[in-house]
């Protein structure tokens, strides 16, 4: 058995072990920071599986922004005890064997994928010279499944709605209730004046290196969340109000010119989201600049939460 | 010359990966949250340096060992802050063990 | 060469595997954020290597999105340490 | 069995690992936190059949990447959706669980006769 192999088969059980170790723990504490170090392995698993770009997603999202969404709600929650009683033994044991037949069903499937596995990626490096960009997984995105892209960050939008409209009636238009450090903190002001610098600068690398190598509007978006949510729960700057307009109008840039280029699509190319040829590569850099903004502005909000107290 | 290089490698890596494992050990064996803290920085400081160092000489280009150099400079920096941090909320809670 | 670099992966990721004994048993929230703190810099470690060992440069760059996320998250996890002395489960 | 194939399997456990936790724990945020568990398995299933398309000098088929990085960004809004809705859910009846049996000692008293 050679080295690599041993890797991925010691990262594959430390994975399932810190899995298991959040589902079962006891304490809701111990069970998040269980998931945030499972998000950052499963970054590893991914980088093993030759998706990086899957993996800047996931170290990104799962280890990071997810982790964060959840311990907010759990902050807020730890008030309350729980009332309900577990479920019973014989309700336990009768989902375990269910969970374990599914498990079992879906290795099958995995035992007995075809001996010479379907694959598009010739096509999709074939076409890719059309797009003039050089990350393969980012001509999909927006060559291929533009469509899928735009719905994407519309469906991220719809989100942010559904999110601001489960705020109090008398709240609405205030500003979201992140929870912050209750005292300034030198040191944390430190960190959160220096590290955004740095974090704003990754994340336009991310989007600008995303056209031809690992990378993209999301990954890129994601660091710029994380790098104003920082900012804010030092209370270098406040939470706006969800009626600020520039807050509006960063929320929409990225899909409004991702969707205009689309519709233009009907005019200069043949069809919506297709590119004219010559100008694909400088068209889809434009729309991703956009939705990196917007994407940024969206999750952070995202996890701010929904607006709960009215500007002063 | 590429013998000698990856000697360097070899040194420095296995070096650095002592260092893991002793923060490792003290993490798990020391009795309280600063002396695991202390520890911890061992393998902040030590441990990713020396990784870092021997992969220097492994590096694609000058650009390669830029992105090595300030990768290992951003977690002293952050580590360093998290760290503060970190002591703070431990003398807060006033419990250390 | 390649041999080496995942065999000192192997030894950083059972490292990390053994850091999470100090997320189980705790007994305190911040021991268990140095776990996070520990389990981070051994993430970025494994990924260097790999970068080298694989030849694959991008994967450096996870590395730095891991290296400045996991900041981001210890901070995020030291907002809510409680100040008060309620022990915690495990 | 080559690497892909093993990470198949952690997958397809992952799954069931995920499934347990939602069905079983009464806790509303560790039901959510099971299914990004359970989602995760998923993706990686895809992430193996990728990882066994790679061809024309890629490392992997580029389509179901893309597919799980779109899938990675439904399932946030999903759970940042699902987030807001325990909180607002916890503020109007303060519980944090969900059981379909009358809760055994706090609850509706009033109710009970």
């Amino acid at each position: 058995m050679t080295y690599d192999v041993l890797f991925d088969l010691g990262l594959a059980g430390v994975l399932i072990a810190i899995a298991a170790g959040a589902i079962f723990a006891r304490g809701s504490f111990v069970s998040l920071v269980l998931f945030m170090v499972y998000g950052l392995l499963l970054a590893i698993v991914w980088v093993r599986l030759s998706a990086v770009d899957v993996a800047l997603t996931e170290t990104a999202i799962g280890g990071g922004v997810t982790g964060m969404l959840l311990l907010g709600a759990a902050s807020r929650l730890r008030a309350t005890k729980g009332s309900a009683a577990k479920a019973g033994f014989p309700a336990r044991l009768a989902a375990g064997a269910l969970c374990i037949l599914v498990s079992i069903a879906l290795g099958i499937v995995v035992y007995a994928l075809p001996e010479v596995p379907p694959t598009l990626a010739p096509i999709a490096k074939e076409n890719l010279a059309s797009s003039g960009l050089g990350n393969p997984v980012a001509g999909v995105l927006f060559v291929y499944r533009a469509l899928d892209t735009l719905l994407e960050k519309v469906v991220l939008l719809l989100a942010l709605v559904g999110v601001w409209s489960l705020a109090q009636d008398q709240a609405w238009g205030g500003m979201p209730g992140l929870r912050v450090y209750a005292k300034p903190n030198s040191i944390l002001v430190f960190l959160a004046q220096v590290l955004p610098p740095v974090g704003i600068t990754v994340g336009i690398y991310m989007f600008w290196a995303g056209a031809n190598r690992p990378g993209g509007a999301f990954q890129g978006g994601t660091v710029l969340a994380a790098m104003w949510l920082l900012v804010m729960m030092a209370r270098l700057r406040e939470v706006p109000a969800i009626d600020t307009l520039w807050v509006r109008q960063l929320l929409v840039v990225g899909p409004a010119i991702f969707l205009l280029i689309g519709l233009l699509g009907f005019v200069f190319a043949d069809s919506f989201l297709a590119y004219p040829p010559d100008h694909a590569k400088p068209l889809i850099v434009i729309a991703e600049a956009a939705l990196t903004l917007s994407i940024g502005v969206t999750l952070a909000l995202l996890v701010a939460g929904p607006p709960e107290r009215l500007r002063q | 010359m590429k013998f000698a290089i990856d000697i360097v490698t070899v040194v420095m890596v296995s070096s650095g990966v002592v260092f893991f494992m002793a923060g490792t050990v003290g993490l798990l064996r020391f009795p309280d949250t600063l002396t695991r803290l202390h520890a911890l920085t061992k393998v902040d400081n030590l441990g990713l340096g020396l990784i870092v160092f021997g992969l220097l000489p492994q590096a694609q280009g000058l650009l390669g060992a830029l992105k090595l150099l300030s990768i290992w400079v951003l977690v002293q920096l952050s580590g360093a802050i998290v760290s503060q941090l970190i002591a703070q909320a431990t003398q807060r809670s006033g419990r250390q063990t | 060469m390649t041999s080496f670099l995942f065999a000192a992966a192997i030894f950083v990721l059972v490292m990390e595997a053994l850091g999470l004994v100090r997320i189980l048993r705790g007994p305190a929230d911040a021991d268990r954020i140095l776990s996070v703190q520990l389990i981070g810099s051994g993430g970025v470690a494994v990924l260097l290597l790999l970068s080298a060992a694989t030849q694959t440069p991008a994967i450096m760059d996870v590395a730095l999105m891991l290296a400045l996320l996991a900041t981001f998250v210890s901070v995020a996890f030291l907002r809510d340490v409680r100040p008060s002395d309620e022990p915690t489960n495990t | 069995m080559n690497s892909a194939t093993m990470f198949g399997y952690c997958g397809a456990m992952l799954v069931g690992l995920g499934l347990f936790g939602l069905v079983t724990n009464p806790e509303i945020l560790r039901k959510i936190l099971a299914f990004n568990v359970l989602g995760s398995g998923v993706f990686l299933l895809f992430g193996v059949i990728a990882r066994r398309g790679a061809a024309a000098g890629l490392g992997a088929d580029p389509v179901p990447q893309a597919l799980v990085i779109t899938g990675i960004v439904v399932a946030f809004s999903a759970t940042a959706m699902a987030v807001a809705l325990l909180v607002r859910f916890n503020k109007e009846t303060g519980e944090i669980t969900m059981s379909s049996d009358a809760p055994s000692d706090s609850g509706r008293p009033e109710e009970r006769r």
